[in-house]
C-alpha cells in the first residue's frame, strides 16, 4: 500500500498517544519531560506531512519555530527540575504536592 | 510490487513506534537513561520519515537539535541528579491500568478519524522541496515577524536558565 | 638566590596566543630537524639503542635489592626481619631458622635466614631495607632490567639473591658506624 | 533477466554506493592505522626519540634490504598493535551498567565514519560521483551526525560507574556541546559566500573561484580550534587529560572497547581534516585543476590531490600536540564561549554585509 497522508498522520497519532501515555504512566519529572517531547515531535510529523502533501510549505516553516520553541522550553524546563531538585532532593512527582517550597 | 519509499516508509514508522513505545514504557528498565537514549532513537528514526517527506533541511535540523544538543542536556540532568529513586518505586496499578486505558481510547479514535484524511489538493503534481533556499524564503519574508519574536523568546529562554540554575539569588 | 618569576599581565599580543604558538612551532621544529638528520638523545650518549647497548646506569642508581655475602662466600645476614617490618609494600618475607634450625655459616653470627624471599613485582626499590639493615648484608644495586614469563619467577629466594647479590669485600660495619657517628654532632658518645 | 537487473538505475546506485562505502571504509580503516604511526614517529621525532622501529614479522626480515627498511620505519607496527588489542583479555569491572558499558565504545565510532558519508573525496572516477551521498544538505548532515558523537563519550563516562571516567565524560560533553556552535557558525559564512549547502557545489565554486581559507581566514581558525576541540585532541584533550583524570572516559575499558575508543579518536580525526579540506581547501581541486576529470586517470589524480591534502592536515593535527601545553577547562572555555562565537558572529555579519554590497 502507497504511504500517503493517512498513513503519516496515524504514526503521528499513534506517537502523540505514547507520549501521553508516559506523561500517564511515567512518575519521574524527567521522563514525563521527555514524553512530553514526544508529543511534540508527533506535532511536528503531523505538520511536515500535511505540509508534504498539501504542497506548501508553511507547515514546515511551523515545524521550524516548535523546535525552536521546545529547545528553548527544554533549556528553562531543566534548570526548574534542577532547581527543584535542589530544594527537594527529589524529581518524583508524588513527592511533590505542596504548592509551596 | 510496493515502491523502495513505501517500505522505508513502513520502516521508518515500525522503528518510530517501537523506539518511542521503548521510550516511555519500557517493560525491562525504568532507568531515565534508557529513556533518553531510545527518545534519541525515535528522534533519529523520525528524521528518516522527515527525509521521505522531501523535508531534508528539517530532518537535519531535527538531529542536530533534538539529538545533538536537547538530549544531550536532558543525559546531563539525569546524571547529574543521579535519579535511581523511580527504580525502585512501585507503581499504581490501578493509575496505571486507567491511563494506559484512556489513552487507548484516544488512539482508537484518532486512527479512526484520521484514516480517512484527503490532502487538500489533489495528489500527482510535483511535490515541494524541502530545501533550505526555499525554506529560507518563506522564513524570512512571509514568517519574518514570528522569526523576530522567537529570537526574543530564545534570549529570554537564556536569561532564564541562567537565573535559574544560579545558586542563591541575593 | 630566589628567581623571581615575572607575572605582568599579557598584553593583547601575547592573548592572542599567537607568541606561544609560534615559539611552541619553533621549538618543535628544531627538535624535528634534528631527528630527521639521525640526531637524537640515544646517539648523543652513545653510539645504540637500548637492548642492543646497555644502558649506562647512574652513581647511585637504585635497582633491585640483593643479599651480598662477605669475603669468604658466608651469608652476612643474620635474619634480624628489620627489613621484613620495614619493607613498606611488604615485599619481603624472612623464614627465620628456628631453634633447630641450622645457625649461621660464619663465625661471628648467630643465625642466618632459612628461606629468604622478595617479590620483584611488589618491590618499589625504595632503598629502606638498605637503609635499616645493621649487617649491611642487603644492598640495591644496578640491576634495572627485571623480567619473567610468570609472578612465581619474579619471586626471588636467597639463593637467587645471593648469587645475583656478589660478594661484599670486607665487614666494616663497625667502621661506618663510626663514621656516621661522627658526622653525627648529636652523638652522646664522645669517640677519641 | 540479469542483465534488465544490472540495468536497472536502483540496483546501478545500490551497487555503486556499497562499493564506494567498502572501499572508503577499507581507506579509512588503513589511514587510521598509520596515522597512529605516524604519531607515533612525528612525537618521537620532536621529542628526540626514534620510535617503534623493531617489529617485524620473520619472514619480512627475509627481503634483503626493504624488509631491514620497513622495519625501521615501523611499518609492521600497525598490525602488531591490532594484533595486541584483539588478544588482550577483555575485561568488563564489577559494578559497570553493562548494556551501556559494551555500547558506549561503538557508539563512539558509528559517527566519525557516518560523517564521512558526505564528503567528496575525488570529483568523477567514469560516470560516478565520487561521494557517497550527495545531499543538498550535506554540511547540516555533518554537524547533525558530529553532535550525536557526544553520546559515547557521555555514556563510556557515566556507565564505568567510577568517578575520573565520569568527569572526563561530563567534561568532554559540554566541550563538545560547546565548540559545535562555534564550529558551526563559522561555516555559515562560507556558504553565504557559496550560496549552496551542497558540498560538491562548493568544491567546484573553489574550483572557480579559488579557495575559501583566502575569503574567510577567521572562520578557517575558528573551524580549525574548534575541530581540535571536537577531537579531543591537544591541546583541548580536556576529557583523557591523562595528567588528571587517569585517562578520561576510557580509564575503566580494555582491549577491543579501548581499541573502539581509539578508533574513533583518529577516525574523527581523519573526517574533520577531510571537512577542512572540502571547505577551505578546494576538495580535490588544484587552482589549475578545477575541471571535473572526465577520464579515469584524471578522477584518480583528484583522489590523490584530496588525500594529499588530507594528509598535510593530519600532520598539522598531530604536529599542534606538541606545540602547545593543554589548557585549563576555565581558560577552554572562555575561549570558546567569549571569544569564537563573538568573532564567528562577526564574521558572519561581515561577510552578510560584504556578499550584500557586492551583490548589489
Amino acid at each position: 500500500m502507497q504511504a500517503a497522508l493517512p498513513h503519516y498522520l496515524i504514526v503521528s497519532a499513534l506517537l502523540f498517544c505514547l507520549g501521553l501515555l508516559g506523561v500517564v504512566v511515567r512518575r519521574s519529572l524527567l521522563v514525563m519531560y521527555m514524553s512530553l517531547e514526544l508529543m511534540l515531535n508527533a506535532a511536528n510529523l503531523a505538520l511536515v506531512a500535511f505540509s508534504h502533501f498539501n504542497q506548501n510549505l508553511n507547515g514546515q516553516v511551523m515545524v521550524f519555530f516548535i523546535i525552536t520553541v521546545a529547545a528553548a522550553e527544554v533549556a528553562v524546563g531543566l534548570a526548574l527540575i534542577v532547581a527543584l531538585f535542589r530544594k527537594r532532593q527529589t524529581s518524583h512527582v508524588e513527592d511533590l504536592t505542596s504548592l509551596k517550597l | 510490487m510496493p515502491q523502495l519509499t513505501d517500505l522505508l516508509f513502513y520502516a521508518f514508522a515500525g522503528m518510530t513506534l517501537l523506539f518511542g513505545f521503548l521510550c516511555v514504557a519500557n517493560p525491562l528498565s525504568r532507568n531515565p537513561v534508557t529513556s533518553a537514549m531510545f527518545l534519541v532513537l525515535t528522534i533519529i528514526s523520525m528524521a528518516g520519515l522527515f527525509v521521505l517527506l522531501h523535508a531534508f533541511f528539517l530532518a537535519a535540523v531535527q538531529i542536530l537539535v533534538y539529538a545533538g544538543a536537547v538530549m544531550v542536556l536532558f543525559l546531563f540532568v539525569i546524571m547529574l541528579l543521579d535519579l535511581k529513586e523511580e527504580e525502585r518505586r512501585k507503581l499504581n496499578k490501578v493509575a496505571v491500568g486507567l491511563g494506559s486505558l484512556a489513552v487507548l481510547g484516544l488512539a482508537g479514535v484518532l486512527v479512526r478519524v484520521l484514516a480517512g484524511a484527503t490532502p487538500l489538493i489533489a495528489a500527482g503534481s510535483k511535490p515541494v522541496e524541502g530545501s533550505t533556499r526555499e525554506l529560507g524564503r518563506i522564513l524570512f519574508q512571509s514568517y519574518l515577524l514570528p522569526f523576530e519574536i522567537l529570537s526574543i523568546l530564545l534570549l529570554v529562554a537564556m536569561v532564564g536558565a541562567i537565573l535559574l540554575s544560579k545558586k542563591e539569588l541575593k | 638566590m630566589t628567581k623571581v618569576v615575572d607575572r605582568s599581565p599579557l598584553n593583547f599580543y601575547e592573548r592572542t596566543y599567537l607568541p606561544a604558538l609560534m615559539e611552541g612551532f619553533k621549538i618543535t621544529a628544531r627538535h624535528f630537524a634534528r631527528s630527521v638528520q639521525g640526531k637524537n638523545t640515544a646517539t648523543d650518549l652513545g653510539d645504540g639503542y637500548y637492548p642492543e647497548v646497555p644502558w649506562r646506569v647512574a652513581e647511585g642508581y637504585r635497582g633491585a635489592p640483593y643479599l651480598v655475602s662477605d669475603q669468604d662466600g658466608a651469608t652476612k645476614c643474620v635474619s634480624c626481619q628489620l627489613c621484613e617490618f620495614i619493607c613498606p609494600p611488604k615485599a619481603i618475607k624472612i623464614t627465620p631458622p628456628g631453634p633447630e634450625g641450622q645457625g649461621a655459616d660464619r663465625p661471628n653470627a648467630e643465625k642466618m635466614p632459612r628461606e629468604f624471599e622478595i617479590n620483584m613485582l611488589r618491590c618499589i626499590f625504595c632503598g629502606l631495607c638498605q637503609e635499616v639493615c645493621p649487617e649491611e648484608a642487603i644492598f640495591l644495586q644496578q640491576h634495572y632490567s627485571l623480567t619473567g614469563l610468570n609472578r612465581e619467577e619474579m619471586i626471588y629466594n636467597k639463593e637467587k639473591l645471593l648469587k645475583l647479590g656478589g660478594v661484599h669485600p670486607g665487614i666494616q660495619k663497625w667502621k661506618h658506624k663510626l663514621e656516621e657517628a661522627r658526622d653525627q654532632e648529636s652523638f652522646p658518645v664522645k669517640v677519641d | 533477466m540479469l542483465e534488465n537487473i544490472f540495468s536497472d538505475p536502483t540496483f546501478q546506485f545500490v551497487l555503486f554506493s556499497a562499493a564506494k562505502i567498502a572501499v572508503v571504509f577499507g581507506v579509512v580503516m588503513t589511514f587510521v592505522a598509520y596515522a597512529v604511526l605516524v604519531e607515533r614517529k612525528v612525537s618521537a621525532a620532536i621529542q628526540d626519540r626514534v620510535g617503534p622501529n623493531r617489529t617485524a614479522p620473520p619472514l619480512a626480515l627475509k627481503i634483503p634490504v626493504l624488509g631491514r627498511l620497513l622495519q625501521r620505519w615501523g611499518m609492521f607496527q600497525p598490525m602488531a598493535d591490532g594484533l595486541k588489542f584483539i588478544l588482550k583479555e577483555d575485561f568488563t569491572p564489577a559494578y559497570v551498567r553493562t548494556v551501556y558499558f559494551w555500547l558506549a565504545p561503538a557508539i563512539a565510532v558509528i559517527p566519525a565514519f557516518l560523517t564521512l558519508a558526505v564528503i567528496p573525496f575525488g570529483s568523477t572516477l567514469g560516470s560516478q560521483k565520487m561521494v557517497i551521498a550527495d545531499l543538498n544538505v550535506g554540511i547540516l548532515y555533518t554537524f547533525g551526525i558530529v553532535s550525536l558523537g557526544v553520546y559515547g563519550i557521555v555514556l563510556a563516562g557515566w556507565s564505568s560507574n567510577s568517578k575520573y571516567p565520569f568527569l572526563g565524560g561530563i567534561r568532554s560533553s559540554a566541550q563538545m556541546i560547546s565548540y559545535e556552535i562555534a564550529m558551526g557558525m563559522s561555516v555559515v559564512s562560507l556558504f553565504l559566500i557559496v550560496g549552496d549547502l551542497n558540498l560538491m557545489n562548493l568544491i567546484q565554486w573553489q574550483a572557480d573561484h579559488g579557495w575559501l581559507v583566502l575569503y574567510q581566514p577567521v572562520a578557517f581558525v575558528i573551524f580549525l580550534v574548534s575541530a581540535f576541540a571536537e577531537t579531543n585532541r591537544l591541546p583541548f584533550d580536556m576529557p583523557e587529560s591523562e595528567s588528571e583524570l587517569i585517562g578520561g572516559y576510557h580509564t575503566e575499558y580494555s582491549s577491543m572497547k579501548f581499541a573502539l575508543f581509539f578508533l574513533g579518536e583518529y577516525a574523527n580525526m581523519i573526517a574533520s581534516s577531510a571537512m577542512m579540506v572540502t571547505l577551505f581547501f578546494g576538495g580535490w581541486s588544484l587552482p589549475w585543476l578545477g575541471k571535473p576529470a572526465e577520464t579515469l586517470l584524471g578522477g584518480l589524480v583528484h583522489i590523490g590531490i584530496f588525500i594529499a591534502k588530507m594528509i598535510v592536515l593530519m600532520l598539522v593535527f598531530i604536529w599542534v600536540r606538541w606545540m602547545l601545553p593543554r589548557f585549563r577547562y576555565d581558560q577552554l572555555m572562555d575561549l570558546g564561549w567569549r571569544r569564537f562565537i563573538p568573532a564567528a558572529l562577526a564574521n558572519i555579519v561581515a561577510t552578510a554585509l560584504g556578499v550584500a554590497l557586492l551583490n548589489r
